[in-house]
């Protein structure tokens, strides 16, 4: 059994048109037993731009810390926001740092740019390899099944709700196939003036 | 030596308005109160004679050498202050062990020349140290570069020699080896040449008494630097009394 | 040591904190994970006028692909592109490191820098490594000498080659350029072969796929980067549709934040006045 | 000192290594069998590979056991071909005792039966067995690799079984969405799922591509079908 | 669905994926009247795939020094790298070009100190003023032994016999680099990591002069 496989837990994100949707499960496991179903593993790093990081639940909390730790001294220097593409560059280097020792978390980045508002998604593995398709990216024990499903609803240019549909569905019908994923989802609809949060009804099974 | 005393000649890191550094001739200054140390080379091998003062009968005969071994094939004569030689004695024997543990050859004179040479510049050059108070002649034969001889000054400058003379009566000896026709002499004639030159340059009325130290490295010792065996030495030694009698002798005739 | 309470900057290069606590796990029977690797088809071959390189676009994680359009030709200088199969983060981390080394380096000596400079920083970094560090290269470029192409294989050792293939499907690569390359080539029948080099390898090896993308490196002249040279593979246009109505997904509660969005005006920026610096020299 | 087996074979003393004898490959490929009220479909691709190699673009992997029933099979090639053609031994001698071909469940029950028999040593296959039963209703078997036996409406198998799987639960057994009601799954619209989902899967499963084959099974017959997948 | 039991990276037709990069190698040193003469195959292999059939396994040390190449070849290079590099610093401080004697120590120092984890087996070939042309063998523990005639890396294996038959001191030049290239031939015809073309360094006072016999000019031996 793969050590990010430990806690469970599921990540997804999508493109869609002026807009990035972001979606998560809830549940917190050790193996078999489910402990809390409230465990969502993506944070808001700045109005713009979540992360997702689905794997080791003690990695993914210490990450977040660290996470945030650097990007607020990026932005007292910067004095601006970071945009999505400087926060993959910085995560990235965050765990290839440990190369050698890796964090066990596969994060998902979802995001506007906060000045060209041009929509980005980008997923990484533990040590940080980079992928910005323009589509989608999944992560988590049920990638495959996300995969699956992704690949088969996605369409270019969903408008927030649609997009929010798609997600969702893509999520919750992916976690039903995954015993170690679900217990409650959440998904963010990020727009340029909004941000959208809606908990999704799912089995608690 | 016009700015003698103007505070130019305190530090080894000064230049005096005509562009002296005092320290170092006075280093080289203290190397003229040793005895007489002089170095031959000759067709087949190098041989080193000193002089060495014995300025009290306590002294245990052999005391306080002047020739040293470097390497099996490198030896090296000191004049000047003896413990400054040391140091380079030893500094000289570091280079050598370290090159052959490194390329697994026997050093190349010319190259530990060069890194002794480097070594005691460096000591001319600042304030906080004061540079050797001597200087060495070193020699070496070997069967592709045949028979090598350097001598090192307090200033860190080297020259390779047929022959030289450094310390008290260096002037007297060089007089006396120019003669010599160095290029076709063996070592067995050097060292009686040598030892005659001793005893000629030696003042018994400043110093009474002195050891004459004997060494040689040849194609006959194969290479190695050695002690002269004691009764060659012996031999060298009466013939050197032998004709230092014989000019006291035509000194009282012309009288 | 830097808790995550009192946070310090980072030290720069590796940290190896987690390798005990790692090393525990697996012995409890939770082995590392694998991380993404290119299975790949990367070439590079010399012809009349330069190098041309050429890639798939397929990254996998194990049997899945993780990455339909990745980018495997990566830039280290205006003269040098350098294709990299293995896992993936080691080739881009490598070759970003290296890349700013060489600007470095140009900066400093003022001139282009020769293709074998990136060859052996590349070799000696994975050297030092032996073999941890999963970066098999193909590193083209020209430098005053000329066109050079090097494969560089993760243990750290390089061969100089006129025309190299390097990855799971180099073998398929290999055949075709085996079969076909001449030296002296123009650039369409080398720009031909390098593809039909990669769509051996897109066709016939399950590691490699999707599009081709090439970097042709003239002597005389830019390089050209052709990203997706050609889409050698299209996903299948679907038969249903899979919209959904909305309102289909239950939701139980929810809220919206608005951003107040500060008045962003893109205007064009004009580079600001100064002399060039070169007149100053 | 570095251990010289692992790493450099030609200078490895001969018969000092250890080559464990491996009994099973794995040859990829996928399977989708959808059942409805008068029909069943099932599809699997073509593609017979080995590693990181192709065997074969063309392979089918569908098994016709009889006028109503065909077996879907992928995973170690050998161990397909050794268990059908027991199947269609079994087939014969039942239809020579019985004097009438075996229906789709009793087929069914008889490969359960037949992996379960080599329970400590199995055959490394996915099965998904679609046909019409005794009252001509579609239906559909699935298995794992030591013959557990369930019935349902659809069912994914094979290496890319967890990348379909979801969405044929999405859409055929409407799962998680609110206000759809169920309406018998028509023939047309089932091949068409089916080609939908292979082409995901095609995406992102390199073991499977290339094609997909598909057989149709109605009360009066069986026709087949064929559709493109990429082939890299 | 059973686990995967099987593991793609195990099968062995993709092991070559991982396999280190290796010179199979047939070398060769062979002192004669005048200098000395160096040989190696050009095959390098990653597990049974043969990766570079034209590799250049005489590695340039400085101008009258060469060494063969045989084992890993990440190892080798980096060795010969650091060996020249040590050795060129060296002939700056002499004045004068560098003793093969020394530059075989240097390998030794190396080879012998990273024994654990190096896979090197290096032939140090040169000529110098003080021995003339010399041959130091470093095999893979890290010794070295000076030799008239030395063979190394898997193909030399099956030419031992060959050699210690054919073999005489003071050969002249053409002799020597015949005996060279029939051993190597041999060897290559025998041994699989071993093949490609035979490339040829003949090292004497004037410095070297290289050569290479391509795959299918190579003398012919009994094939049935």
């Amino acid at each position: 059994m793969s050590i990010l496989a430990y806690n469970g837990g599921a990540v997804v994100a999508m493109k869609g048109k002026d807009c990035v949707a972001i979606a998560t499960d809830k549940r917190f496991g050790i193996q078999a037993q489910t402990v809390s179903t409230n465990f969502p593993k993506v944070y808001q790093m700045s109005p713009t731009l979540y992360v997702g990081l689905p794997g080791l639940a003690t990695d993914t909390q210490t990450v977040f810390q660290r996470l945030k730790f650097r990007m607020n001294l990026y932005e007292l220097k910067e004095n601006r926001t970071m945009t999505p593409k400087t926060f993959s560059a910085m995560l990235s280097n965050l765990l290839y740092e440990r190369r050698f020792g890796p964090y066990f978390v596969e994060p998902v980045i979802a995001g506007l740019d906060p000045i060209t508002e041009k929509p980005y998604v980008c997923n990484m593995d533990l040590i940080g390899c980079p992928n910005e398709p323009e589509d989608f990216v999944v992560s988590g024990t049920c990638s495959e099944q996300l995969y699956g499903m992704c690949e088969a609803l996605w369409e270019p240019n969903l408008g927030p709700d649609d997009l929010f549909e798609t997600i969702s569905q893509a999520l919750v019908n992916a976690a039903d196939r995954d015993a170690i994923s679900g217990w409650g989802a959440v998904v963010y609809i990020i727009e340029k003036d909004k941000i959208t949060e809606k908990h999704v009804k799912t089995r608690m099974d | 030596m016009s700015s003698i005393g103007t505070g130019y000649d305190l530090s080894a890191s000064q230049f005096s308005p005509d562009g002296r550094v005092f320290q170092v001739e006075y280093a080289a200054k203290a190397v003229e109160n040793s005895g007489t140390v002089i170095g031959l080379r000759g067709k087949d091998g190098v041989v080193f004679a000193v002089e060495k003062l014995v300025t009290s009968k306590l002294y245990e005969p052999g005391a306080n050498k002047r020739i040293f071994h470097i390497d099996e094939h490198v030896g090296m004569a000191v004049s000047g202050l003896i413990s400054d030689a040391r140091q380079i004695v030893e500094t000289a024997r570091s280079e050598a062990s370290s090159y052959r543990s490194q390329y697994g050859v026997s050093v190349p004179l010319k190259y530990l020349n060069e890194r002794v040479s480097m070594y005691m510049h460096a000591y001319t050059l600042y304030s906080a140290v004061r540079p050797y108070g001597c200087s060495v002649v070193m020699g070496s034969w070997s069967e592709n570069d045949g028979p090598q001889m350097y001598m090192l000054d307090p200033s860190g400058v080297s020259f390779s020699y047929f022959g030289c003379a450094v310390g008290k009566a260096k002037q007297a000896a060089k007089t006396e080896i120019e003669k010599l026709k160095l290029a076709d002499l063996t070592v067995k004639d050097l060292i009686k040449e040598a030892s005659r030159i001793i005893y000629l340059v030696h003042d018994e009325l400043k110093d009474k008494q002195f050891e004459l130290e004997l060494s040689w490295v040849s194609k006959a010792t194969k290479g190695r630097h050695e002690l002269v065996p004691r009764e060659l030495a012996a031999e060298a030694e009466n013939l050197a009394k032998q004709a230092l009698a014989d000019i006291e002798d035509s000194d009282d005739a012309d009288m | 040591m830097a808790t995550v309470l009192a946070p310090e900057i980072p030290a720069p290069g590796f940290s190896f904190e987690n390798c005990q606590r790692n090393a525990f796990l697996a012995q409890k029977g939770f082995p590392a994970p694998r991380a993404t690797k290119t299975g790949t088809t990367i070439v590079g071959i010399i012809y009349a006028d330069g190098v041309i390189l050429g890639a798939d676009t397929r990254a996998t994680e194990g049997p899945v692909v993780s990455d339909k359009n990745c980018e495997k030709i990566h830039y280290l200088a205006a003269n040098m592109y350098c294709c990299g199969a293995g896992t993936a983060a080691d080739t881009e981390m490598t070759t970003q490191s290296v890349a700013s080394q060489l600007e470095l380096q140009r900066l400093h000596l003022g001139r282009a820098i020769p293709v074998a400079t990136a060859s052996t920083i590349l070799q000696r970094t994975l050297f030092r490594y032996q073999g941890h560090i999963g970066a098999a290269l193909v590193l083209g470029g020209v430098d005053r000498t000329g066109p050079h192409i090097y494969c560089i294989y993760p243990h750290g050792s390089v061969d100089k080659l006129p025309y190299a293939t390097m990855g799971s499907g180099s073998l398929a690569a290999m055949a075709v350029f085996e079969a076909g390359w001449k030296a002296n080539m123009s650039e369409e029948e080398g720009k031909k072969l390098v593809r039909d080099a990669i769509a051996a390898g897109i066709f016939n090896d399950l590691g490699s796929g999707s599009n081709v993308d090439i970097c042709v490196i003239p002597t005389t002249g830019p390089a050209k980067y052709l990203r997706t040279y050609e889409e050698a593979n299209v996903k299948g246009k679907k038969q249903g549709n899979y919209r959904y109505p909305i309102g289909t997904t239950a939701v139980l509660r929810q809220r919206v934040i608005p951003l107040e969005v500060e008045s962003v005006t893109v205007t064009p920026t004009q580079p600001m006045e100064v002399e060039p610096s070169s007149s100053r020299r | 000192m570095l251990n010289v087996e692992g790493n450099f074979p030609e200078y490895a003393v001969p018969g000092a290594v250890q080559h464990r004898f491996e009994p099973y490959a794995d040859n990829g490929g996928s399977v989708v069998a959808i059942a409805g009220d008068d029909y069943a479909v099932i599809g699997a691709d073509t593609r017979l590979s080995t590693g990181y190699s192709i065997y074969t673009r063309e392979q089918k992997k569908l098994f016709q056991l009889g006028a109503r029933t065909v077996l879907g099979a992928t995973g170690c090639w050998c161990d397909t071909l050794t268990l059908t053609r027991l199947l269609t031994a079994r087939l014969q001698m039942y239809q020579h005792e019985h004097n009438k071909p075996m229906s789709t469940p009793a087929v069914a029950q008889m490969l359960s039966t037949m992996m379960y028999y080599k329970r400590f040593f199995p055959y490394y296959v996915s099965n998904v067995l679609a046909g019409l039963d005794a009252e001509g209703k579609g239906c559909v078997y699935s298995y794992d690799p030591i013959g557990h036996c369930e019935r349902s409406n659809y069912r994914a198998g094979g290496s890319a079984g967890a990348q379909l799987q979801p969405l044929l639960d999405n859409q055929i057994g409407l799962k998680n969405m609110q206000n759809v009601e169920k309406v018998p799954f028509p023939k047309e619209k089932a091949l068409a799922l089916i080609k939908d989902v292979f082409i995901s899967a095609a995406e992102r499963d390199i073991y499977t591509g290339d094609s997909i084959y598909m057989l149709i099974i109605t009360a009066d017959g069986i026709q087949e079908e064929k559709f493109e997948l990429r082939k890299d | 669905m059973a686990a995967s039991v099987v593991n793609a990276y195990s099968d062995p037709s993709t092991s070559w994926m991982n396999a280190p990069h290796s010179t199979g190698t047939s070398i060769m040193a062979c002192e004669f009247d005048g200098g000395v003469v160096i040989g190696a195959d050009s095959r390098t292999t990653t597990g049974v795939y043969i990766a570079n059939r034209v590799t250049d396994k005489l590695t340039r040390i400085t101008e009258h020094i060469y060494c063969c190449r045989s084992g890993s070849a990440a190892d080798t290079q980096a060795i010969a790298d650091i060996v020249t590099y040590h050795l060129n610093f060296h002939k700056m401080e002499l004045g004068e070009a560098p003793l093969v004697e020394s530059a075989a120590a240097i390998f030794r120092e190396l080879c012998y100190n990273y024994r654990d984890s190096l896979m090197a087996g290096i032939l140090v070939a040169g000529w110098d003023k003080h021995k003339g042309g010399q041959i130091y063998s470093v095999p893979i523990g890290g010794m070295v032994q000076r030799q008239q005639v030395s063979i190394g890396g898997s193909g030399s294996s099956y030419v031992y016999g060959y050699v210690d038959a054919n073999f005489k001191p003071k050969m002249s030049k053409a002799e020597a680099m015949k005996f060279v290239t029939n051993t190597l031939t041999l060897a290559m015809l025998r041994d699989g990591s071993s093949g490609g073309v035979v490339r040829l360094g003949v090292i004497t006072e004037a410095g070297v002069e290289r050569s290479v016999i391509l795959g299918d000019q190579l003398p012919k031996f009994y094939e049935d």
